[in-house]
């Protein structure tokens, strides 16, 4: 039996025969350390899905963006429309936030359910915001957490200011405001913005309601202590969909095709509503096979062009990415991971579709995978995977995840560039030069990359076809397939098209180790392995351990495929010990690397419960392995 | 295996175009007799008509042996992947609406395993023409049913006969939203590359049904079999723009019965707009050659703020 | 460059910035070795499709197999119905065909391409029939090869005899029979059985052309220096679709649907053609997605199902694969691999899905993979699949590809049992048991395996769900997740799935080593590992080998997921030089070695051009290696 | 989070079933006011009112807010993936054709992703029931255009406006091979309930497209907007035998305009045979605990001499 088990290394073996007993209580990030005076500020609203919980949120996070702190924000919803319990988490700071964090400094709860569930994770001097009148904060829920409850009548002081209680939210809202010390204005100013359209009456009613709110806690309660250096830094607050959808049409993405799937609608929704203004075609398609293939047939005809959809979606697109391979027409496909498998947890997060888009489609053929660390780098990502798209004429897959795609960040406005160039030298718009008569669409090339031309372009005409071909398209499977002459035509083809990793890997960015200021990153007693999304909270966890006195540098993988091995073995090999973090059961990218280098990852800390990773977690699984 | 493909005709005099200007050098691989043929001439026959040069011309297919179709033509051409060339071909035309899109396939290809994009491609009435090389059978995968095989029929997959309702593709054009739909018949020619050439010309979505017998593989919908049966619609004072009598018409055959079935124009509508007529990012034309369009960094940046 | 290309291990090195030049030109098997006596025969008839090769191939494959030969048999043709070059090979002998030998005893040249290509591959005293009429053989086509032509007036005589020109190939068949020494009277007696239900007349003249033919080659030529042990072992004469179908409905496979697809093709006409008598219900689906979720519907429902597909159906097969892992009912997917990407060659081989099988869909769920290495194997991994999908109710593929699906085996009756059991132990069809009510479909269990219940019994109902779930099948995804109590079930549900994967690994047998008689597998010079299809050829080429003194042994893998890494790591670390033969260009089993046992395998010989792997080609590969 | 979910009767006295009786504990997660919970009342009474044993019943649906259909019933329940509940409803009454199989599924679920299975499911004339939860948007993803959404229609993914041509469900269905095809619409309770009672009484696939209004994000076609518009065809004298006349009332809404929505029984064709009654396997009845039938070894074997 342990022998059979040491032969299945995608088995987590710690709880494998465990039977009846609950895993420990993490997933909520707390671990119980005090503060005295903090220098940041943790605001999580919670009630029942149809309460404004995500308005509310949301205008909170903005509060703190513009009051020049960095925040990070993040929606906790279910997969139906009304009635699931959700939560709104923001974390404000005068530093780069990357992480939840650990802990609550202001509970505002909407219903008793918030506070059953969220008031054992509130910071030492935290307040719990919630209406008397409806729920209430038994002793023993507040005692471990030294938190106080502030009682306010949301429902009634809604009623009162803005005759319909769903503005509780905007009560409670005013209540956290002064509470977090935050400055009222700005809120007031995106009241005002937000319902002008609606007229002078709606606005007054939402500026007085979260007056009320204010002036409620301002009476009956005391601010945090709380120090926030607050800026008049200006920056975006984004999240990793925005930033994609924006970098795409900033890369030169001129068509979109999308079907609806949650976390990936919102690139649909924001380039659908850009779509004639900035000049992109976008359609909803029938499902995920229309959409790729309609990508197909713009890119083929000239656009540069992209899909998005997450896992189930990208589970249809199987087949045609396989066909962008062999058509050799360049196509971005956006992947936004949610927790799987199957249907899953459609709202929850998880980092378990390396596998199959790796493997995605019958046969080989060349592509390329780029996982986004961050916010900002999901701008990069995209157009890098468009760059790559156009010049290697090659599907290349954005691999996100929920987490990613659906939290804010704040970001510096200089990490976007707006004026993006797109590398289309190996296609054909308007001429044949000389040099390419007669025409051969798939000629063999050193570097396998064969100059496109599209159609309208005369002396061009060719029939691209996904039955194996020779160099000027002509099939070879349906008269001399098997004879020598076509055998030695089709491994040329094969080895052609193969031929083009090699030229994305020379232009792939190869990873270096990262470790917190003062700690030498080649000589650091530990090297966390992460991909994807989970780089920040992992930065987060090694900084403050490294503070603490430990020596830890990071590896941080985000192109995929074509895997940078020999940068990866090398650093692997000469690194004292490892462990490797990420967001599934099996350790996709754990086998990844084995599979590329040969190196095995003697520790992992693996999460595949659909929550994002907590610094505490984080840091609690590092120091098993210190 | 180098075919050279070239243009009909360039500078200079413009010349009429005949039919080999549209003929590759690529042999015809259809079996000796198959439906095919026909429909292969009356697509070359009507964009000669019609004076399209061969670059402006882009021929999409799935699989199948119909779907070999755009490589006997000098055009340009994409031989897609089963059942998609509707989906390919409507970004082939989105991307750039200036070209002309000929989309062409089997009855499996675009019946069964295309059949979701049958519907959604026609009730955009994007201006394609979709012809079907319905031979009632599946002849590449050497001879299962089809979903226009009719109840009864004994083939590799269903030995002791179909026992389903054949799909009615007239019908289902019709009421999918398809502005111009035809029923051909590969045994006339004649009617045949007319029809073809009216969908070219139809602005909007055009679907003509191809009777192509597969001479291999289905003895049942043979030409004489066809023959005995085709009347033509316009013998009988058929009027197309009538919605109503267009389905009437159209569930004569498979869904009422085998004795007769109507060839010719079924229905057309000439004033419903084109998806590419409304496409609000369209409005200028192709996109191909027109950049992002963004206003001053500062619009564009300001929702995030 | 080269240490980038250091980093692609799934590049092959070897000719990758080859340009313009023909790779060495194997493939077709002859290297050229002289024999005298040779103990077996192999055929080849030639020409175009529509010739009516395949059924002369099947005749002289079956004489053959009536003569108590072992047989091995394949038809090679294109992807069109008419005019592409096809031909037929059969090789004969009394031990068991391995593979398609290499050269040719006598070659039957339908057309003048047959000559032109497959003369040069002549062995030494072979004969090539030809119809001096419409074809010639030139001089320095036979030279090299010493070979006989032997002209033989095919058209005139099959328009004598059965005045329609397509008897030609009657006509060639007899005088093979009689250059071959093999005993006519089978034949007549095949052509007898064939025609009879077209009355006396048909069958005279089938005869008489026939006889025609044997009587030319009697008058004009000589027979070939053969010494075949003809027996009265009664054997079948099988491929490997016929031995999955066969196997699957003794397995108790109740229900089939299926979208036509070379190669897979054949199982779904298999059984449609024997459904109603067997008892098997087959639904030809409108495409691979519903082909899939019908099965998946009737599994469900209490009936043991199946779909089969290849490569391009499996891709649209990916989506409702997960649903099966998740919903955890039993399925069996057949996935006959061609050659790809995407269209690639239809009618050609390769075995490069594997990637895509064992990534298939998003998330993380148990399933299994299986590929047979031989037709017999076949019939054993189609019960296998049946058995572990039921037992552990998850989704099971079967991997075979086009060669073995397609060419023909004798295999011993002994190797074909019936009365084949299916464990159904964890299906509940009639009543529940007092120890599982209430009753809870996905209850957590020590082996992950939950009994499950079939809709009609009373006490079961239940709503099975691809959404998370918890035991009891609610929903965890609409209103609580992410909560503490809905993680808690969320990760053991996970746990509880995850753990079948113990369960199979214990069932799978593990793979051992082999070594040809007289040499100790244990301490070969060489280990070369093969994976499904290609084991035969690997035998028999290293066979050859060590009866001329080389010491090597083959680690065959079959059973791939999950792994037995375990039992393969021990094996390939104790060998002294190892080495993998696979149809692929990626390396995808040395990748998975890799991956599950951090071992590289430093040689290996990839084929990749649609051709089946022949011995001397194979031979020369592995002599690189000594 | 344990709901157990007791059959409506079991031994001793029958007695007669109620609405509760399919009651399953799950609280139903609809917006209040969604029209999914009239057609869910009707398809509680139908069932109670035909005495079926809930241990009979199977109702498979996709994905969709209308997809949690059958999580609020006692019977047995296949909540699949999205598209495909009618494949996987296909198969189970196959496999059990003694069970009543209920499919449930939104308009997105039914008629875009799903929109081939939706012929080939009808087509079959298995004795399925479908009701179409049809509310013109895409519900659980937060409101995006669906295929019945009207032209014009302004949502997430069509910002301007919808400028695809409707999909038809009742023509479609009609097309397709339905033999029992009814619109019903969920503001009148009566009449959706005996809709859904004669659809799963009828032998044959009965499609039932049902009007069910989606409060949160469709803020066109509310419940006053069909209210203004449905009439029923019992009223107009309508034929449901007669398949012309069907066409005809199918074709009112929404291809013709929206004016008028006809709900009632279009169509009802009673001699078809079903997909079962034709499917030479089941000659036998179900084939559970039947086993593989082999004659002798020899028999079965010889093919492969
Ligand atoms: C995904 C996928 N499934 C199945 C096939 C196999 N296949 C190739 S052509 C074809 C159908 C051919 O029938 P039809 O579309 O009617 O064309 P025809 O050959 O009759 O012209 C099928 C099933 C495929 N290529 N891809
Ligand atoms: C393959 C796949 N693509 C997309 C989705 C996301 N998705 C879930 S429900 C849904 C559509 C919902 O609309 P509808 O079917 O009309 O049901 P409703 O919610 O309106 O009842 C979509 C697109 C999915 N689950 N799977
Ligand atoms: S098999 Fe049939 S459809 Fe295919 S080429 Fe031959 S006749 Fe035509
Ligand atoms: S979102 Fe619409 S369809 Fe979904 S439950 Fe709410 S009202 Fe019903
Ligand atoms: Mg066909
Ligand atoms: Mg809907």
């Amino acid at each position: 039996m342990d022998k059979l088990l040491s032969g299945l290394p995608w088995l987590v073996r710690r709880n494998d025969l465990r039977e009846g007993t609950s895993p420990p209580l993490r997933g909520a990030g707390w671990d119980g350390r005090s503060t005295m005076t903090r220098h940041e500020l943790t605001l999580r609203a919670g009630g029942k899905a149809g309460d404004g919980i995500a308005s509310l949120g949301d205008t909170l996070a903005r509060t703190c963006s513009r009051a020049g702190l960095h925040v990070g924000a993040y929606n906790h919803y279910q997969s139906v429309i009304r009635g699931g319990h959700v939560w709104y988490h923001v974390r404000a700071r005068a530093d780069e936030v990357l992480s939840a964090g650990d802990g609550i400094d202001v509970l505002l709860a909407l219903d008793q359910l918030t506070i059953d569930t969220h008031a054992r994770w509130m910071n030492p001097g935290g307040v719990i915001l919630f209406d008397p009148d409806k729920t209430k904060v038994a002793p023993e829920q507040i005692a471990p957490t030294t938190a106080t409850p502030l009682g306010i009548p949301l429902a009634a002081l809604a009623k009162q200011h803005a005759s319909d209680p769903i503005m509780r939210n905007t009560v409670g809202a005013g209540a956290a405001l002064y509470l977090s010390g935050l400055p009222k204005e700005l809120t007031e100013e995106m009241l005002r913005q937000a319902f002008k359209r609606k007229g002078d009456e709606v606005v007054a009613s939402n500026i007085n309601t979260l007056n009320a709110g204010y002036d409620f806690a301002k009476e009956h309660g005391a601010p945090l202590n709380l120090e926030l250096a607050t800026s008049r830094k200006k920056r975006l607050l984004m999240t990793g969909n925005d930033a994609i959808a924006l970098g795409a049409v900033a890369s030169g993405c001129r068509f979109a095709a999308q079907y609806p799937m949650t976390p990936a609608s919102p690139i649909m929704h924001w380039i659908a509503s850009h779509a004639s203004a900035y000049n992109v075609i976008f359609k909803q398609a029938e499902d995920e096979l229309a959409a790729i293939n309609l990508a197909i047939g713009a890119s083929y005809a000239g656009l540069p062009s992209m899909t998005a959809t997450s896992g189930g979606g990208f589970s249809l697109m199987v087949e045609a990415f396989g066909q962008a391979g062999m058509l050799e027409v360049p196509l971005v496909v956006v992947e936004v991971q949610r927790c799987g498998p199957s249907t899953g947890l459609p709202t929850k997060t998880e980092q378990a579709d390396l596998d199959m888009v790796k493997g995605a489609s019958q046969g080989e053929f060349p592509r390329a995978i780029i996982a986004p660390l961050n916010i900002a780098d999901c701008y990069t990502a995209i157009h890098e995977a468009f760059t790559i798209a156009e010049r290697f004429q090659v599907p290349v897959c954005v691999l996100s995840d929920l987490y990613l795609g659906e939290h804010w960040e704040t970001v510096d406005p200089e990490a976007i560039d707006l004026q993006l160039p797109l590398d289309r030298s190996t296609t054909i718009l308007s001429q044949i030069p000389a040099s390419e008569r007669p025409y051969l669409r798939y000629k063999f090339t050193p570097d396998g990359v064969s100059p496109r031309v599209v159609p309208g372009v005369d002396g061009g005409q060719h029939v691209a076809s996904t039955d194996e071909h020779d160099e000027d398209s002509t099939l070879i499977g349906d008269v001399l397939a098997g004879l020598p002459q076509a055998i030695d035509v089709r491994v040329r083809m094969m080895e052609k098209r193969m031929r083009k990793l090699v030229g994305i890997a020379k232009v792939f960015k190869q990873p270096t180790l990262w470790a917190p200021p003062g700690v030498d990153a080649g000589h650091a007693k530990l090297t966390v392995v992460c991909w994807g999304s989970t780089q920040r909270v992992v930065r987060e966890a090694v900084t403050e351990l490294c503070h603490h006195g430990a020596s830890i540098a990071t590896l941080e993988l985000r192109n995929l495929l074509p895997f940078p091995a020999a940068t990866v073995s090398d650093l692997l090999s000469k690194a004292h010990k490892t462990m490797i973090i990420e967001g599934n059961y099996t350790g996709q990218v754990e086998r990844l690397i084995r599979e590329q280098t040969g190196l095995s990852i003697p520790h992992h800390y693996r999460k595949y419960d659909g929550e994002p990773f907590y610094p505490s977690d984080v840091r609690a699984a590092i120091k098993e392995v210190l | 295996m180098t075919v050279s493909k070239q243009p009909p005709t360039a500078e200079g005099e413009p010349k009429p175009l005949t039919m080999k200007d549209y003929t590759s050098e690529t042999k015809v691989t259809w079996c000796p007799g198959c439906g095919d043929f026909a429909l292969l001439a009356g697509v070359r026959k009507a964009l000669a008509a019609m004076g399209k040069h061969t670059k402006d011309v882009v021929i999409v297919s799935g699989i199948g042996c119909s779907s070999n179709f755009p490589h006997f033509l000098t055009s340009y051409g994409l031989h897609s992947i089963h059942g998609r060339a509707l989906p390919v071909a409507t970004g082939v035309k989105l991307a750039r609406p200036e070209l002309t899109v000929i989309v062409a396939g089997g009855d499996g290809d675009g019946l069964a395993i295309g059949a979701g994009h049958f519907l959604h491609g026609m009730r955009r009435n994007l201006d394609l023409t979709y012809v079907l090389m319905d031979n009632e059978i599946y002849g590449l995968t050497v001879g299962q049913a089809s979903p226009t095989s009719l109840m009864g029929h004994q083939t590799k997959s269903t030995p002791e006969g179909v026992i389903e309702h054949p799909i009615n593709p007239i019908a289902l054009a019709i009421t999918a939203g398809a502005t111009f739909v035809a029923r051909a018949f590969s045994g006339d020619n004649k009617g045949l590359s007319e029809l073809v050439q009216q969908g070219i010309e139809h602005k909007g979505f055009a679907f003509i049904d191809t009777m192509s017998p597969c001479v291999t593989f289905n003895k049942w919908n043979t030409y004489d079999w066809f023959k005995e049966r085709v009347y033509n619609l316009s013998d009988q004072g058929h009027d197309p723009t009538n919605l109503q009598a267009a389905m009437a018409r159209a569930l004569e055959f498979p869904t009422l019965g085998n004795d007769k079935v109507p060839i010719g124009l079924f229905y057309r509508n000439t004033s419903k707009p084109t998806y590419e007529e409304l496409e609000p990012a369209l409005r200028k034309g192709s996109l191909l050659t027109r950049p992002v369009d963004f206003p001053d960094r500062e619009s564009v940046l300001k929702e995030f703020y």
